[in-house]
């Protein structure tokens, strides 16, 4: 049996320094086989990007991986010396941001920096790279890609710019992709155009996908299973259909109802009253939530049969 | 390790460390206490605090007559007697020191509030008019006023009014009220620009349109939200122009163009120590450009404080000249 | 005819309202280089009292110059602004006193919304035409469900729904009877997002407020509001009932907009559109170069507005199209 | 296009300037006659001087005629001395010019690394060790170095010679080593100022998306450090066009120090000797010295930021 392309178990992840550290991710354990397309749900602050940044090893100074450990393609990543992480990033993993506007050099052509992203693990050199290059931006959907490619990103529409950076990611092709949030800056349409290339990509060339969004909806649209996040936790896991037509857990549900969709009215229920505060150890989604009882003051852990989980007392 | 971590969910985890937004001067003491709590923003406060209070109350210090020439005492070392020695004419260098911090303090101080009234007035006014030909004039004229190399022109125009009082009006100004006027006055533009550009993005902001939706006139909304939003970058940079006031005063005061003899000034004590600069009575040059260099170190470390105190997302490195 | 403050003006109108902006920035510039590019092109529509009206379109259409003509931030360098079937351009500083008390503005939740240095209690008092008493305050903040300890907060201290709902609090300080919302709900997160909604609902449904949302989720809009303009490079190119438009685009922007959304499994190997030429056009539909339906009249002439049953569409092929919704009850 | 209406704009504020000097020098309650001819010159003699020269005519006409000689003859002829200070300011501006060009060089040597160190080892020793130094080099008035170093390096080792330029014609070294200490004087607080600004610009740079996409593709250090160089430079060389300029007026008070004949000495005289078209002449040469240094920083500005170049 071939080993997932990421499995993080038990990942903790704290910012700030030792003695004033606050946590953010508690223990996440997750995997993602190749060709697999995740996604991981939640609200800001929920811990989904810091996960993605911790797999890439780009937490920053100020936070550092406390607990559990990761393994890509097998190999244990969780403690790599910078050197070992350049070799990582590009090569194995790669990552493909918010806002497209901002994530590629003003300074140089989208051709230079393409052409930067391929020669950068195993140079097939200059010119083999540029005609590369060509072939990479027509594979992610640009029309006339000579032409693109001597352009500057200010000259690029926003949709356009994340295929070159989607172009970029897939360059060194990578085991895993990981996009966080890729499309939220991005008009509708486009949006969906993004997404079907990202799905077309998996499909083509079996990279795994890391999908980070805070749109149910969306990611239920291509991804085949879904990780909700709260608070630094998993709260749900399971495939895009259990989760989607089943959910579990009450976060979940307020998520799936708070997307609008056609043909449904809104249901939008005023914000639960606040119960009484919870003590240390309670479910973090004590506060907010309707169903809370004094089993709760006791936080569940992600349990279920097969492979839905979900971590809530209430949940069948 | 260079990485800095930009995503939503990492900055808000990285928040408790570091405040993102600028927060509110809460008055003075307020501040004071911040900067206190920096190390450089109190070494700053030590040594601006300490050689304000020997400014201003040197008539009541134990000092000589820093006008007295002794000249049985010409050139004395520094002793029990003479703290710091005595010069060529026999002036003992401690107490012209205290009364020379007077004039530089006082003229870095008022060039900057002349540099920044002007600054604050002209960039707010032309950033919240921006597009308009309120705009177009003011950075015009600043454009004019900024083409001007500042010291050299501060030379001119000493040298061409000369070193003496002038009349204006019903005004006797002496010559360290034209060198504050003129230093203020090429300050601005540098101030005026910076300004404009904060003005410029706070009168685009959503609630300066939401001000004017409430039927707010453009002088309230000036005052009101522009002003106190733009203030504390600007303020940053303060300190730091107030020790190159120092330092273009000393050395207009250098080349006989600033304060005027007999009354004591640190740039002036130099010009009269050049000639033994390079001899062994080291102590006279080594004085006075001590103090310069501590006076302007203070309000520097004051500055690189207040950086860090008023607004932690902007770092750059202060104006230049 | 005319109607000289008529019950029959309706609330708020644009006739043919445009706006173009100079490229030059000052006005010594200006002198020299006429050239401007367009925000706006020219939108026609009423707005009756007690509607729900959602403004949708992409970065760039035009939509938020739209809402600015429409509560007086900035004038129309064509057309015209109604209020009441009064132009606004003839507004006395009376009128324009007059017409804020009943027209107000939600802005989108960013982060300049709100003055980061005045506390919330500072920024609503400035909402009220006179200081308000703090029962007044504690009753505005009541109305979005906030409470009275969040006076003294800095916005940096609240959350991003929190800061959305001082927000509308400010807008509702003068009792308004039209309030218009630009992307009420975009910054936020989507449970957030719902709740702002709920409010936004609620005072629509208590209070018989008049709402404007522009927002660029079609999704959002086509549940929450009555009726529905669908707007493209300047253009309002239809319009019509929220329902009938979602479950029948007429015009194939519309089309495009509906397939976009996000629909969970229902979506699921759904194939998206495949991206054309962006390129603007001059003359012509606008919409040509990324329509899949396009004939070559659609590249010559500018598209008539064609009435479809309740829609107005902006498109040749549009009387050709088999309405459904049309024949249905 | 960008170009020519940036230098039409120069002129402009290069015009615009020149009427404010002409009207200072006119503006003031002193005479140059008096100071020319001496205080027991009679009514009539300055009368005379004053026609001679035009000063007795409106401001207006004295400023057009004194544009409509430029062309002709130049700034004209110094009142004290009768010589054309077009030939006095061959003689002293290459001096000056000289000693600036070296002044930003040094600048340049010490700023651009600095900063650079620093920025990449933000809040590590050699970054705070980096400020710490910087914040004394630009807290260290210029003239006072000076005197410091001419005792130390001069009188007391020897190396240099302490006052003085040694010409070109007594070789290369002789002449440049000449140069060293005057340079230095001016350029200690450049390399503190724009040492500063580097840092400030880099760790900006660093900070941005494009930063962290590179970096999250593996791309090497050398890489990622000229992504980062390319961005941060535009700030950084406006300034530096501005230090160009201001770089003049402090080598006017070291050129006193050292007693080098430069621009300085022109200047100083004539102030002493209230002779105003020499004034005018200086300072007017200087200020489109400085113009001419913030055009071209534009200049590369642009070259170096496409946003700028297809705006």
């Amino acid at each position: 049996m071939t080993a997932p392309a990421l499995s993080l178990s038990d990942l903790s992840v704290a910012f700030g320094p030792e003695i004033a550290a606050r946590k953010v991710v508690h223990g996440v354990t997750l995997q993602v086989m190749a060709g697999e397309k995740l996604a991981i749900v939640g609200e800001s602050g929920s811990g989904k990007s810091v996960t993605a940044l911790a797999v890439m090893h780009q937490l920053g100074r100020a936070g550092r991986i406390v607990g559990g450990s990761m393994r890509l393609d097998g190999e244990d990543i969780t403690s790599l010396p910078e050197s070992a992480c350049h070799e990582l990033r590009g090569r194995k993993v790669a990552m493909i941001f918010q806002d497209p506007m901002t994530a590629l050099n003003p300074a140089f052509t989208v051709g230079r920096q393409l052409v930067d992203a391929i020669r950068s693990h195993d140079d097939p050199g200059r010119k083999a790279a540029w005609s590369e290059a060509e072939q990479l931006l027509a594979k992610v959907g640009i029309d006339d890609p000579r032409r693109r490619s001597g352009q500057y990103p200010h000259e690029l529409s926003g949709g356009m710019r994340q295929r070159v950076l989607i172009a970029m990611a897939i360059a060194c092709r990578p085991r895993l992709l990981i996009a966080d949030e890729p499309t939220t800056a991005l008009d509708v349409t486009v949006q969906a155009q993004v997404v079907a290339l990202l799905r077309d990509i998996c499909a083509s060339s079996g990279i795994a996908l890391l999908f980070i969004s805070h749109n149910l909806d969306l990611v239920a649209e291509f991804c085949d299973r879904i990780a909700v996040m709260y608070r630094g936790r998993i709260v749900e896991s399971g495939s895009a259909e259990a989760i989607f037509s089943a959910p579990r857990h009450p976060y979940t549900r307020l998520l799936l109802d708070a997307v609008p969709r056609p043909g449904r009215p809104l249901r939008t229920a005023a914000p639960a009253p606040l119960a009484e505060s919870p003590g240390e150890g309670a479910c973090d989604y004590f506060s907010r939530c309707r169903l809370a009882d004094a089993d709760c003051h006791v936080r569940p852990a992600l349990r279920g049969a097969g492979t839905h989980l979900s971590a809530c007392w209430r949940s069948a | 390790m260079l990485d800095v971590v930009r995503s939503t969910d990492a900055a808000s985890a990285a928040e408790a460390s570091r405040a993102r937004r600028p927060r509110p001067l809460s008055g003075l003491a307020g501040l004071v206490r911040r900067l206190a709590g920096t190390r450089i923003g109190l070494v700053g406060l030590v040594i601006v605090g300490l050689l304000s209070l020997a400014a201003l109350s040197a008539p009541w210090l134990p000092l000589h007559d820093p006008l007295d020439l002794m000249m049985e005492h010409r050139l004395e070392p520094p002793g029990a007697s003479f703290l710091l020695g005595t010069d060529e004419m026999g002036r003992d260098i401690f107490a012209r020191l205290v009364w020379g911090a007077r004039g530089s303090l006082m003229i870095g101080v008022l060039t900057v509030a002349i540099g920044l009234s002007g600054g604050l007035f002209v960039g707010t006014l032309s950033g919240y008019y921006s597009g308009t030909l309120v705009e177009s004039v003011l950075l015009g004229l600043m454009d004019i006023f900024a083409a001007i190399p500042l010291l050299v022109w501060a030379i001119a125009i000493v040298g061409i009014f000369g070193t003496g009082p002038v009349q204006l009006g019903p005004l006797l100004l002496p010559n360290e009220a034209k060198i504050i006027l003129l230093v203020g006055l090429l300050f601005i533009p540098g101030l005026a620009r910076v300004a404009h550009g904060l003005a410029l993005a706070e009168a685009k902001a959503d609630y300066v349109a939401a001000r004017r939706l409430q039927g707010a006139g453009a002088w309230s909304i000036m005052t009101s939200d522009i002003l106190p939003n733009i203030l504390s970058p600007i303020f940053v940079q303060v300190s730091v122009l107030i020790g190159i006031g120092i330092i273009i005063e000393a050395s207009l005061s250098f080349i006989g163009l600033g304060v005027q003899p007999p009354t004591p000034s640190w740039g002036g004590m130099l010009a009269d120590a050049r000639s033994l600069a390079f001899s062994d009575e080291w102590w006279v040059a080594t004085w006075p450009g001590l103090a310069i260099f501590l006076a302007v170190i203070g309000f520097n470390l004051l500055g690189d404080a207040l950086r860090t105190v008023l607004d932690p997302r902007r770092r750059d490195g202060g104006p230049a000249l | 005819m005319t109607h000289a403050q008529g019950s029959a003006s309706p609330l708020l109108a644009a006739a043919s309202a445009g706006r173009r902006y100079p490229v030059a920035h000052s006005p010594l510039a200006r002198l020299f280089d006429r050239r401007t590019t367009p925000a706006l092109l020219g939108a026609s529509f009423e707005v009756q009292a007690g509607d729900i009206l959602g403004i949708v379109g992409e970065s760039g259409s035009g939509k938020s110059t739209l809402a600015r003509l429409l509560v007086g931030l900035d004038r129309p360098s064509s057309g015209r602004v109604l209020f009441e079937g009064r132009d606004l351009s003839s507004f006395t500083a009376a009128d324009w006193q007059r017409f804020r008390n009943r027209v107000q503005f939600v802005f989108q939740g960013a982060h300049t919304a709100l003055n980061p240095r005045k506390t919330v209690a500072r920024s609503l008092s400035e909402a009220f035409p006179e200081p308000p008493t703090s029962g007044a305050l504690n009753a505005l903040l009541a109305q979005v469900s906030l409470g009275p300890e969040l006076l003294d907060r800095l916005p940096h201290q609240l959350s991003g729904g929190q800061k959305q709902r001082v927000g509308i609090a400010r807008a509702l300080a003068r009792q308004p009877e039209v309030l218009i919302a630009d992307e009420p709900t975009s910054a936020l997160d989507v449970s957030v997002q719902s709740e702002i909604v709920a409010l936004l609902q609620q005072l629509h449904r208590e209070r018989r407020l008049t709402l404007v949302i522009i927002s660029h989720d079609l999704g959002l809009v086509g549940a929450f509001c009555d009726r529905v303009l669908v707007m493209y490079a300047g253009r309002i190119v239809e319009t019509g009932p929220a329902a009938q438009i979602l479950a029948e685009p007429a015009h194939p922007y519309t089309e495009r907009l509906v397939a976009a959304i996000p629909r969970g499994l229902a979506g699921r190997n759904r194939q998206a559109d495949p991206p054309l030429s962006e390129a603007a056009r001059h003359g012509g539909c606008p919409f040509e170069p990324r329509c899949s339906n396009r004939i070559p009249i659609c590249a010559q002439g500018e598209p008539p507005e064609v009435l479809l049953g309740d829609r107005l569409v902006a498109c040749h092929l549009a009387p050709s199209r088999p309405i459904i919704a049309e024949t249905n009850p | 296009m960008w170009f020519a209406g940036r230098i039409v704009s120069s002129l402009a504020v290069l015009a615009a300037v020149s009427v404010v000097l002409f009207a200072l020098t006119r503006l003031t309650p002193l005479s140059p006659a008096r100071i020319v001819l001496g205080a027991d010159a009679t009514a009539e003699q300055i009368q005379a001087f004053e026609h001679d020269r035009g000063l007795d005519r409106s401001l207006p006409a004295q400023y057009s005629a004194w544009v409509a000689q430029l062309p002709r003859s130049g700034f004209g002829q110094s009142y004290i001395t009768g010589r054309s200070i077009d030939l006095e300011l061959l003689e002293s501006l290459p001096v000056t010019v000289e000693l600036v060009a070296v002044t930003f060089l040094l600048t340049l040597a010490g700023a651009v690394p600095l900063g650079l160190i620093a920025a990449l080892t933000e809040d590590r020793w050699p970054d705070h060790l980096i400020r710490m130094l910087s914040l004394m080099a630009v807290s260290v008035p210029g003239f006072w170095l000076a005197l410091i170093l001419i005792r130390v390096f001069a009188v007391k080792l020897g190396w240099v010679p302490p006052i003085g330029i040694t010409p070109l014609a007594e070789g290369w070294y002789a002449h440049f080593t000449s140069l060293v200490l005057p340079a230095l004087s001016i350029a200690l607080y450049y390399i503190g100022a724009l040492s500063r600004l580097m840092r400030a610009a880099v760790i900006e740079v660093l900070g941005q998306d494009y930063v962290r996409t590179a970096r999250s593709l593996g791309l090497s250090r050398g890489l990622v450090a000229r992504y980062v160089v390319k961005n941060a430079l535009p700030p950084f060389v406006s300034v530096a066009g501005m230090s160009f300029g201001y770089m003049f007026g402090w080598a006017i008070i070291i050129e006193l120090v050292f007693n080098l004949p430069g621009l300085s000495r022109a200047l100083l005289t004539a102030i002493t000797q209230r002779d105003y078209p020499m004034i005018q002449a200086t300072v007017l040469v200087v200020t489109a010295m400085f113009i001419v240094s913030n055009l071209v920083a534009d200049l590369i500005q642009r070259l170096l930021n496409p946003r700028l170049r297809h705006a």
